[in-house]
């Protein structure tokens, strides 16, 4: 899995909501090989206040057509500069970054976990876990109704359970309110959101002795393991979330 | 054919792009992009004696033209560098640099030492100005007396070609610069980070655990150019520039403002193959111009 | 309503929000976009005793996220101001502030002296950090003898409030913080611009007239806010912050740090309405948090 | 004139070659009173490298539709961001600014002299010529045939001699070697370009005794005189190009 810095064209920019789009991506020649929750980091061209590159999961690639999807959430200069793009411009990325989620064992219940743009891995993982004959879970958790994305693509991947803050749509509360975490015994959850988030899901399987997987989001310098600045502090000392990481197990972590 | 090369005493550098410490890691991050054996050299991670955590997360912020950083000098130990680093990055064909660390004098002394034995380093970078670190780096970098105790003191045991790398944070780099070249330095480098802090508006905090740290990339530039042609001026021992270079343009206004060579540091973050790229972009400045040598242009502002 | 004033003594600003040196011109330039009458105070043309015509051209050089200068205090000299520009700026209902300058402690003096009897001058800033003379100017700001020399010579004649503005061009600026408010300095400004250089490379030669110049905007924030933060947490007389400064978060950033107030420069040439912006931005800030008085968040990182 | 900071909307970005652009502006009010030679600071949004606004002079001014043409030569970065403007896309201006070309004398045997994007601030003048009555000659300097620009235009209002270095269409040689100065007695002299060629039509003109304005092209700071950066050395000492400027009567000036 040789990283490579490419420039792709975007072949669509498709706004799901006011924080929301998704970009597609034509590569030039094939696509290297990948695996769920790695990352690209991508350069913000044209915005004066966007230094360095921007890490960004794969969402989902299409290796028969060379493009992958980003799903992205606008949160500051660079993501708003991102979602300005159209059809036809080049976008420079370095892919594909980090490690990934670990295989399930054979016939093991299984929860896909997240909330925002944390939701962005998982969709590739299902996927994934889908081809190798895994059914799954997803527990999603949005502030409110209007939020609430993807829910067909993740419907057709799994069985979707929904928590919503406010409760105008699945459960109301926290992921971590959902009946479903009582009604059934998980074995192997895949996690990815808001570090509160991620912290509430790890506690529940801590609880219930489920294993669980995180993928982290830290702020970036490199993404490629030059410059120590994403560490995260685990039980083995100082840690790269772009190279050990963003996926820990949480029993490396001291949460 | 250009001549690209330039020398530190009898060391040879095949060409004047280097990396900077901090910012290419062991070489092999890089190895998926590039031929790293390439480049003029290499200066490797900070390294320090005993094993080093650095400082708690968040360690970076972003800025205008630049970035914060404040790692703090996170290593494993020259042990570890020796068992398992050293064999791995001795396969470069080019100029492996250890940038050197130390909280007191008898540290970098015990450091340098150690490095005389490995064959495949030909030179040490002495970092007296890391801004990151409680103790050491920084302290002998904007301290006279503290520059010259360091430098005479890992002079009298290193054996090879010894840089010493400037901090830009003090009121004339000039004299420190004279004094490390009095002492025995067989070059400078610089510009180090310039000390510097956000604050985070919305959490009403420092955006950095550690308040402070260093400033690099493009917005440094200037500031790193001035230093360099400052000390340029001054010194007889060759000049390796950086602060801020992320193209061919930026690197050839060091070597016109007086530098040997010039290392790549923060831009490496941007575009993993900068450096390559402004290797490159030398040589075709030179090829276009009709210049074979790039000496015929060093401090060529100076004439 | 908020509270956004703040004093200098028995001086009182309406707010925070001043214009710095140089780059505001004597406020007229700005007439047509504002009512300059609203910020808490503007800071007039670095002034000297005699007119002077300042460096050759080219003067100025773009960076990356700002700019070099080195305009080298321009200006028509005291005599001029008084007849010409005073009773003009004097409409302003708000305190005008003059920038003060010499080559030598005396001509500091003579200046100061002169601007007693200017009533509707309620301070004067005394600048020891300009980079771009070539005597007098920086050379007072980076040696703590000369600082505290002019410092308390100025002193000694001057009747109002008395703002010494330092340079970041030295290794400890608390050092200069200190030794001016024990001469009896009123308040503090800084930073003043970071020596900085750019060479043209397509012409091979410095990008200055001067060689080197003054770099301000955004690249030189986070070293600005560094030593604010520095130097608030030493004196005890107010600090004003500047560099870098273009929005109301860079601003809060420099209040939060444990400034008193702030100057907008560079940030005026690209909005020329980048101050009253801030001034809006900031009490928008306090009203939102319902926060009723700027002082309650002044220094907040350092709770 | 009050000069004043305004977003205008471009309606067009018209490509005249490899090198040139002309931007049509929509006023979102009524435009200002502007005088030719007076220009607009630019501000070029999206390019990571353009911190200060760039000086563009006031091409042309349409009163009825409230439009301003801006005629711009791509050199670096900003004006290369600026080709790249497309319909719909705002620009942020500060204009008009500056002082203006003085008026001839009735009856005054007029010039226009300029060379690349130094005819920019021509046309303007002479559409303002022509409404107070005078006559026009224009005497226009490329570097080949490939970079003659709006000849029409000038056409429609006076008589148009070119020279091309080349000599790949009209004279052959600098604008000062074009024999039409050897077969005309022009008085007045309006003249913007590059400074060797504006400094070849000045020693021209003090041998022939013309008068001679020419409008510089200095570095700005600020364009509105705030940060005394664009000065030029003239017999009154230092002035500033964006306010005494950019027009100057080349007896003020040391050239
Ligand atoms: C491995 C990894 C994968 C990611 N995948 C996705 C994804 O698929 N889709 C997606 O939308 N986002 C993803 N992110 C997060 C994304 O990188 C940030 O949202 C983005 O960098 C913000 O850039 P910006 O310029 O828009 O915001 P900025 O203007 O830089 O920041 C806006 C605010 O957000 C905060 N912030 C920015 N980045 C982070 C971060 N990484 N962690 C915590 N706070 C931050 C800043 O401190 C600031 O307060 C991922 C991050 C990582 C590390
Ligand atoms: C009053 C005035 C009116 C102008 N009118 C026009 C006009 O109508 N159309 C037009 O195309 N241009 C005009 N210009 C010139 C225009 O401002 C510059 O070409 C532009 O700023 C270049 O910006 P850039 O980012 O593309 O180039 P940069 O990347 O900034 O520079 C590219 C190269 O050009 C040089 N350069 C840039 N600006 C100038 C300058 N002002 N003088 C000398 N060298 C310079 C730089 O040093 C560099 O070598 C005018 C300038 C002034 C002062
Ligand atoms: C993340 C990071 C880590 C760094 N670590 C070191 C280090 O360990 N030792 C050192 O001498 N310099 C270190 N530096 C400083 C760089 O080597 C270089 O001096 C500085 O960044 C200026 O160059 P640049 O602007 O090209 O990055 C580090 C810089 C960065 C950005
Ligand atoms: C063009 C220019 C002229 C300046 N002239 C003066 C001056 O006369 N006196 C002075 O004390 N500072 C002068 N300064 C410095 C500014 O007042 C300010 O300290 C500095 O620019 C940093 O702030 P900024 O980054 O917001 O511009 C000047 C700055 C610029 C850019
Ligand atoms: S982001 Fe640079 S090491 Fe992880
Ligand atoms: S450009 Fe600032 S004074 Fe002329």
């Amino acid at each position: 899995m040789a990283k490579r810095i490419e420039s792709l064209t975007v072949t669509d920019n498709h706004r799901l909501n006011s924080e929301y789009f998704i970009l597609t991506l034509l590569s030039p020649g094939t696509l290297p090989e990948m695996k769920p929750a790695q990352f690209a980091q991508v350069r913000v061209e044209g915005s004066p206040d966007t230094f360095l590159r921007r890490p960004i999961s794969i969402h989902d690639a299409d290796r028969e057509n060379n493009t992958i999807r980003l799903l992205v959430q606008i949160l500051g200069k660079g993501t708003e500069t991102l979602s300005r793009l159209r059809q036809g411009d080049q976008l420079n990325i370095i892919y594909p970054l980090g490690n990934s989620f670990s295989m399930p064992l054979k016939g093991q219940k299984l929860l896909l976990a997240g909330g925002g743009c944390g939701i962005a891995p998982l969709l590739f993982m299902a996927k994934y876990l889908r081809e190798k004959g895994f059914n799954i879970d997803f527990l999603l958790g949005f502030r409110n109704r209007d939020r609430v994305i993807e829910y067909e693509e993740y419907s057709s991947l799994g069985k979707v359970f929904l928590t919503t803050e406010d409760g105008s749509m699945g459960e109301k509360g926290f992921l971590t309110d959902h009946p479903v975490l009582k009604e059934n015994r998980y074995e192997q959850v895949y996690c990815c959101g808001p570090e509160p988030m991620m912290k509430a899901v790890a506690s529940w399987c801590r609880m219930t002795g489920a294993a669980c997987e995180v993928s982290l989001e830290n702020l970036m310098g490199c993404g490629i393991g030059a410059c120590l600045c994403c560490v995260v502090d685990t039980v083995r000392g100082n840690l790269c979330t772009c190279i050990d990481g963003p996926v820990f197990n949480i029993n490396d972590l001291k949460w | 054919m250009v001549n690209l090369g330039f020398s530190i005493g009898d060391l040879r550098f095949r060409n004047p792009v280097l990396t900077a410490s901090g910012t290419f890691g062991y070489g092999s991050e890089f190895d998926d992009f590039m031929d790293v054996s390439r480049l003029g050299g290499i200066v490797v991670k900070g390294t320090t004696l005993e094993p080093r955590e650095g400082n708690p997360y968040p360690r970076m912020a972003e800025t205008p033209s630049g970035m914060l950083n404040s790692v703090g000098l996170q290593n494993k130990g020259i042990d570890y560098f020796g068992k398992y680093i050293y064999p791995r990055i001795s396969e470069y064909d080019t100029n492996v640099i250890v940038n050197v660390n130390g909280s007191y004098v008898d540290d970098y002394v015990a450091l340098a030492e150690r490095l005389n034995s490995f064959d495949r380093i030909p030179a040490i970078e002495l970092n007296i100005s890391c801004p990151n670190v409680k103790m050491g780096g920084m302290a002998f970098g904007t301290n006279l007396g503290s520059a010259r105790e360091v430098t005479r003191a890992v002079r009298a045991v290193y054996m090879k070609k010894l840089i010493v790398k400037l901090s830009p944070n003090v009121t004339n780099i000039v004299d420190f610069a004279l004094a490390v070249e009095e002492e025995g330095a067989d070059a400078v480098s610089l510009i180090n980070t310039l000390l510097g802090m956000v604050v985070d508006v919305k959490r009403m905090k420092p955006a950095l655990s550690t308040i402070t740290g260093g400033l690099s990339g493009p917005a440094v530039r200037p500031v790193a150019l001035r230093m360099v042609w400052q000390v340029a001026r001054a010194v007889k021992i060759p000049v390796i520039g950086m602060g801020g270079i992320m193209n061919t343009d930026d690197a050839l206004q060091f070597i016109l403002a007086g530098a040997s060579a010039i290392q790549v540091g923060t831009a490496s973050f941007i575009d993993p193959l900068a450096s390559v790229k402004i290797l490159e972009g030398i040589e075709k400045y030179l090829t276009d111009k009709g210049i074979s040598d790039i000496s015929d242009i060093k401090g060529y502002i100076n004439r």
